[in-house]
């Protein structure tokens, strides 16, 4: 069991209003010196088994294609747990 | 071509023969010439953008013009027109002082690409052209069609466009009351997501589109300018044209509903106050768009400094700053002595406002950017003098094959139980099934004024709570229809908008539309397009009902393939009381049922020919205005004197589908007769056009019978609300559970 | 001598002015709030309504949480002024620590918008005096973000206390735990439901009922009664 | 200049529809091995000047009062930008 970690973000010339809405109530809770706020998505993805380069690559793939929409979407993936990382290398 | 120095006037002027990448911004040579032409010179790197988008095909209509005029010219005298074709909507008088706008707009391709921001985007749009009327948006409607219904890609789709929607007319508060769902597999790859909006006000708030009075200030208000929907104008950015990098700039946008909400208050605020000299949202071509509206409406010229305008991304070109399509952001053009109160407004609802330029004695629209003179143009060219084109059409060498493939020779159902399965079969089929999984998902509450959302015939707000004064909308289209004889299937599109208003009680008065066609560069679509306009127009001439706005979406195929012509109409009525509207659902027990009007074989186009026999050929229902028109004035007069208690009118499906929807939704059955001179199969699926079926309370039914027999509308006798069933006796018998289940759970499996 | 009963506006609030309606036609005088206020105006009781305060970013009701209008509104709430939250307000409310628990997305994922069947449970609060325990009612709802939850043993504590004040019959249209569709603090003056009473105060409109107006009758007696 | 992100996910024993939702869709897309999906937010605040102890503090309280509910929802606070660390560290 390893966990793979996938960040979706809207990509940075994409209006992000959650991330607008967000900034702009920090002053108002006394908080100054933040210039930005994006809001995106995290997957955590518990995958059964080693995370080889075959399943990242699978897994990529399944970001590109349904986690996000690329035309407005940016992502990562990542794999979280060291154990996991271990396992990979195996 | 390096971008240093800035392309000026002065620097165009100076170098006539610098290539510029017309071709890459959509332009054709001649286009291009004509802009040199106007100009006297090349045109600025700036210039260009505004022309490229301003002349588009979505911007300047230049493959329609020809056949809308007809709109105009076969106009129907109306005295409740206000404002006509050409503004961002129309206006129709209602009465009591009241005026109301409201409008169609298509938002196909992006809603394909993402649909959930595309379909969002798309109200959002809509509903700023409201605004700008000066009304506030009181409903927002959204005839949608899809590819098939079990089509893996339709679940993506569908899902994405109609949560879209809901999500940004729900943030809105605006009550979703009506529109439609159709699935063909015509639209697989160029699904159909047209959105309307109403908007109420009094007359004397009517707002328009011009700048006038020189020395009045042009305020930019709402979102900043971001790089979104740029397209073309990336080229020009890019620091040389012809190092081909693909474009950064995204051709899709992401809404703010909350930002729109915010715009619409502190316009209406704005407006209370009477702070606005004239009003253009940002929609398609952005500032553009805009500048160029504004100014060439209005009596003089326009200076704007891009500089000023308030951006999201400092790296933006003045190119792209015109083109940009961000959303949510309007141009107010306000008296110098106001801007203080207007900025105030802006500043308390957190808008954005910020004066961008002035209304000038000229007649140039001048743009400045770090102190260069980057466009001088005569706004008229950019955005009226567009190229208009004569394109060939021809009908197409399939038509007469098509219609010789008689729907009415298809094998019939010879046994009870055999209709009885077909019944069963058409009202389960997708196009047929009930569309609660997705209407549910919009709020039909919020204004508190919803007297009739979906699934009744039309959709209803009360607009006085006093009087009781309220307006009624339904929108229709029927690809099928009119792929078999598009002037027919116009026509029948207005036809079943026009009867839906009626059959709830309220006097239809007005027409919107939204065209949506394949590729113009075909003759065959050019053809279809053209007729479609052609039956509109007479149709609403015969009707009286004008034409006060629309919008045209080409372009809607994919290779060869083309969608099915698909005019979607949009009609306004009118009701004096509310109180008085009529429901679908069947109210009592014992009622009694007449179907009014006259039933033929036709089958051309029908949901039967389609769930049975998956054929479509032979000819749409006889289309008869001024049978329409009879039915009509029956049906409102008979709500108004309270004779009916229910009705509901027929349309695909025919007799039996309405009579299943009124019994669900009444949770009352209904027991029928085949009456004379019909059989069972006809009187259920014959899709004959100028019909519907009301109910009778028992103590009406003759002054009912009278009326209609007084103004020579057929009417016959069908048969009585009664029991949990729906029989047609001799033949068949469903349970209301049977039917709910087959009518209910279509959908959710498809798509949950 | 009527009831004033203070109606609050967030940026993206959608109901304020059906609010303000339905008090009107309970006999109550409306009297709008706005977000930045400082002080309630002397107002008798307050709705929180029904919309999207900004935009339902982040969370619905955390950022009209931190409004101005809303720290008079917590300190005077917490002395017994009586409070109704609808839907965005019942949002608000859980984000302000008013009533216990919190709000989420719908379990099924899509916003629902239908006419919801409703047990009132407790009709002893500030608000609920004009129905009778037990009785069903059907009131309009419409949210993206109304699936109540909390920890087991505030839900324990809840029941224990009958501060439970509506349950959804018949459909659970949110998964919301135990079927809640409304609570009460201890006190019965702060009340929070998902449902919208005032989408169901005329005949003709909306769902065509009136079952939602002993809500601004119930208070209205209570404070001309006071 | 430095980015700090703030990663929310839902309290384990909380229902967690959307990530169940993705999950449900994984052999649809002929996708095998994903025994569990969870989905999050994740904020990216552009924070000026150096992150230091002080400033961190202050972001966890931050998301502790505001980015997450900590009713039902579960937080962590991480600087993300390698330049901003040195920079904090300076
Ligand atoms: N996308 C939609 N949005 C809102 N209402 C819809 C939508 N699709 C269908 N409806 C409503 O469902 C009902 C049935 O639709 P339809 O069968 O097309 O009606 P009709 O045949 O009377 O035109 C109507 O009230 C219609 O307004
Ligand atoms: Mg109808």
């Amino acid at each position: 069991m390893a966990r793979v970690v996938v960040d979706v973000m809207l990509k940075p010339e994409i209006l992000d209003p959650q991330g607008q809405a967000v900034q702009r109530a920090l002053p108002r809770l006394g908080f100054e010196g933040i210039s930005d706020v994006r809001q995106g998505k995290r997957f955590e993805l518990e995958v059964d088994g080693p995370v080889d380069e075959a399943v990242l690559a699978r897994i990529h793939d399944l970001a590109e294609s349904f986690l996000a929409n690329t035309v407005i979407e940016d992502f990562t993936v990542k794999v979280e747990s060291e154990e996991a990382v271990a396992g990979a290398a195996k | 071509m390096s971008r240093t120095p800035l392309d000026t006037v002065e620097h165009a002027a100076e170098t006539p023969d610098v290539e510029l990448p017309w071709a890459e911004l959509g332009l054709k040579k001649d286009e291009y010439e004509r802009v040199v032409e106007i100009l006297g010179r090349r045109p600025t790197g700036a210039e260009l953008a505004m022309y490229s988008v301003m002349w588009s095909e979505h911007c300047s209509y230049k493959s329609s013009k020809v056949h809308l005029r007809q709109f105009g010219e076969k106009a129907p005298q109306s005295d409740a027109l206000l404002v006509g074709i050409g503004e961002n909507a129309g206006v129709v008088d209602v009465g009591q002082g009241y005026a109301v706008t409201f409008k169609v707009e298509s938002h196909n391709h992006p809603s394909y690409v993402e649909p959930y921001q595309g379909a969002a985007t798309g109200v959002g749009g809509i509903v700023r052209d409201i605004i700008a009327m000066g009304a506030r948006p009181v409903a927002v409607v959204d005839p949608l069609r899809f590819g098939a219904a079990d089509h893996p890609d339709t679940k993506r789709v569908l899902p994405g466009v109609v949560a879209g929607i809901g999500g940004y007319g729900n943030c809105l508060g605006l009550p979703n009351i009506g529109g439609e769902v159709v699935f063909d597999a015509c639209y697989q790859g160029n699904p159909l997501v047209n959105a309307g909006a109403i908007g109420v006000m009094r007359h004397e708030d009517i707002h328009l589109a011009k700048a006038s009075g020189a020395g009045n200030k042009v305020i930019l208000y709402g979102a900043r300018t971001g790089g979104d929907g740029i397209g073309g104008a990336s080229i020009l950015a890019s620091e040389t044209f012809d190092d081909a990098k693909p474009s950064k700039r995204p051709a899709v946008q992401v809404g703010d509903p909350f930002q729109e909400k915010l715009l619409i208050e502190c316009t209406l605020e704005a407006f209370a106050e009477k702070l606005v000299v004239g009003i253009q949202d940002l929609g398609a071509a952005g500032l553009s768009c805009a500048t160029s509206e504004l100014a060439s409406n209005g009596s003089g010229g326009m200076r704007v400094t891009l500089d000023d305008v308030p951006l999201r991304d400092s790296t933006l070109s003045p190119e792209e700053i015109l083109m940009s399509e961000s959303q949510e952001r309007m141009c107010a053009v306000v008296e110098p002595g106001k801007v203080d109160r207007f900025l105030e407004i802006c500043d308390k609802w957190d808008v954005i406002a910020t004066v961008i330029g002035e209304v000038t004695d000229g007649d140039r629209l001048e743009i400045f950017w770090h102190g260069g003179k980057i466009v001088d143009v005569d706004p008229r060219t950019v955005a009226h003098d567009g190229p208009v084109y004569e394109r060939p059409y021809a009908r197409p060498d399939w038509q007469d094959a098509l219609q010789a493939d008689d729907a009415n020779k298809l094998p019939r159902p010879q046994t009870g139980q055999e209709l009885k399965d077909q019944v069963l079969r058409l009202v389960s089929s997708p196009n047929q099934a009930s569309k609660k999984w997705i209407t549910s998902q919009y709020d039909h509450f919020v204004q508190g004024n919803t007297v009739l959302a979906q699934p009744e015939d039309s959709g209803m707000i009360r607009i006085d709570e006093e009087s009781g004064l309220g307006v009624a909308i339904a929108t229709d289209g029927n690809g099928r229809y009119a792929k078999l004889d598009p002037y027919a299937g116009a026509q029948l599109a207005l036809s079943e908008a026009y009867r839906n208003v009626a059959t709830t009680g309220a006097k239809p008065l007005a027409v919107s539309d939204c065209l949506n066609f394949g590729s113009p560069e075909d003759p065959a679509v050019m053809w279809q397009f053209a007729e479609a306009i052609r039956g509109l127009a007479d149709a609403c001439q015969q009707l009286g009902t004008p034409v006060t706005g629309g919008n045209v979406s080409l372009y809607n195929q994919t290779g060869e393939a083309a969608i099915h012509p698909t005019p979607v109409v949009a009609v306004l009525g009118v009701i004096d009381d509310v109180a008085r509207r009529t429901p679908v659902a069947f109210q009592e027990e014992g009622q009694l049922l007449y179907l009014l009007g006259d039933t033929r074989e036709e089958f051309g186009g029908s949901a039967w020919s389609q769930v049975v026999h998956d054929h479509l050929g032979g000819l749409p229902p006889k289309v008869d205005l001024e049978r329409e028109r009879l039915l009509a004035e029956i049906l409102i007069s008979a709500s108004r004197d309270g004779m009916i208690d229910s009705a509901h009118d027929l349309s695909d499906g025919g007799l039996i589908q309405a009579v299943v929807e009124s019994a669900l939704l009444g949770g009352k059955g209904a027991r029928l007769i085949v009456p004379d001179g019909l059989d069972a199969f006809t009187l259920l699926f014959s899709e004959s056009a100028g019909r519907a079926v009301v109910a009778v309370p028992r103590s009406e039914e003759l002054r009912f019978n009278d009326m209609c027999g007084a103004r020579g509308l057929p009417v016959t006798r069908i048969g009585v609300v009664d029991g949990d069933t729906v029989e047609l006796q001799g033949e068949f018998e469903l349970t209301l559970e049977e039917l709910r289940r087959a009518h209910e759970d279509t959908i959710p499996a498809l798509l949950a | 001598m009527t009831a004033r009963i203070g109606v609050v506006t967030f940026p993206g609030s959608l109901d304020d002015r059906d609010t303000q309606r339905a008090i009107r036609l309970a006999g109550a005088e409306p009297v709008a709030l706005w977000h930045k206020d400082k002080n309630l105006h002397q107002v008798d009781a307050v709705v929180l309504c029904g919309g999207f305060s900004y935009g339902d970013y982040l969370r619905a009701g955390a950022i009209a949480r931190f409004s101005p209008v809303m720290e008079p509104l917590i300190e005077q709430a917490k002395a017994g002024l009586p409070v109704l939250g609808i839907c965005n307000g019942f949002q608000i409310l859980t984000e302000a620590h008013l009533l216990p628990g919190a709000m989420l997305g719908n379990d099924h994922l899509h916003f629902i918008c239908r006419d919801q069947k409703l047990r009132v449970e407790n009709a002893d609060t500030a608000w609920t005096t004009d129905y009778a325990a037990g009785q069903e009612i059907h009131i309009p709802l419409k949210n993206m973000d109304g699936r109540y939850v909390a920890d087991e043993r505030t839900l324990d504590e809840l029941e224990a206390e009958g501060r439970v004040a509506f349950r959804y019959l018949d459909v659970n249209p949110n998964g919301s735990l135990r079927d809640i569709a409304g609570i009460t603090n201890a006190a019965g003056n702060v009340v929070g439901l998902m449902p919208h009473p005032e989408h169901a105060v005329e005949p003709l409109i909306g769902s065509g009922r009136t079952d939602g107006l002993p809500f601004f009758t119930s208070i209205l007696k209570k404070l001309v009664n006071a």
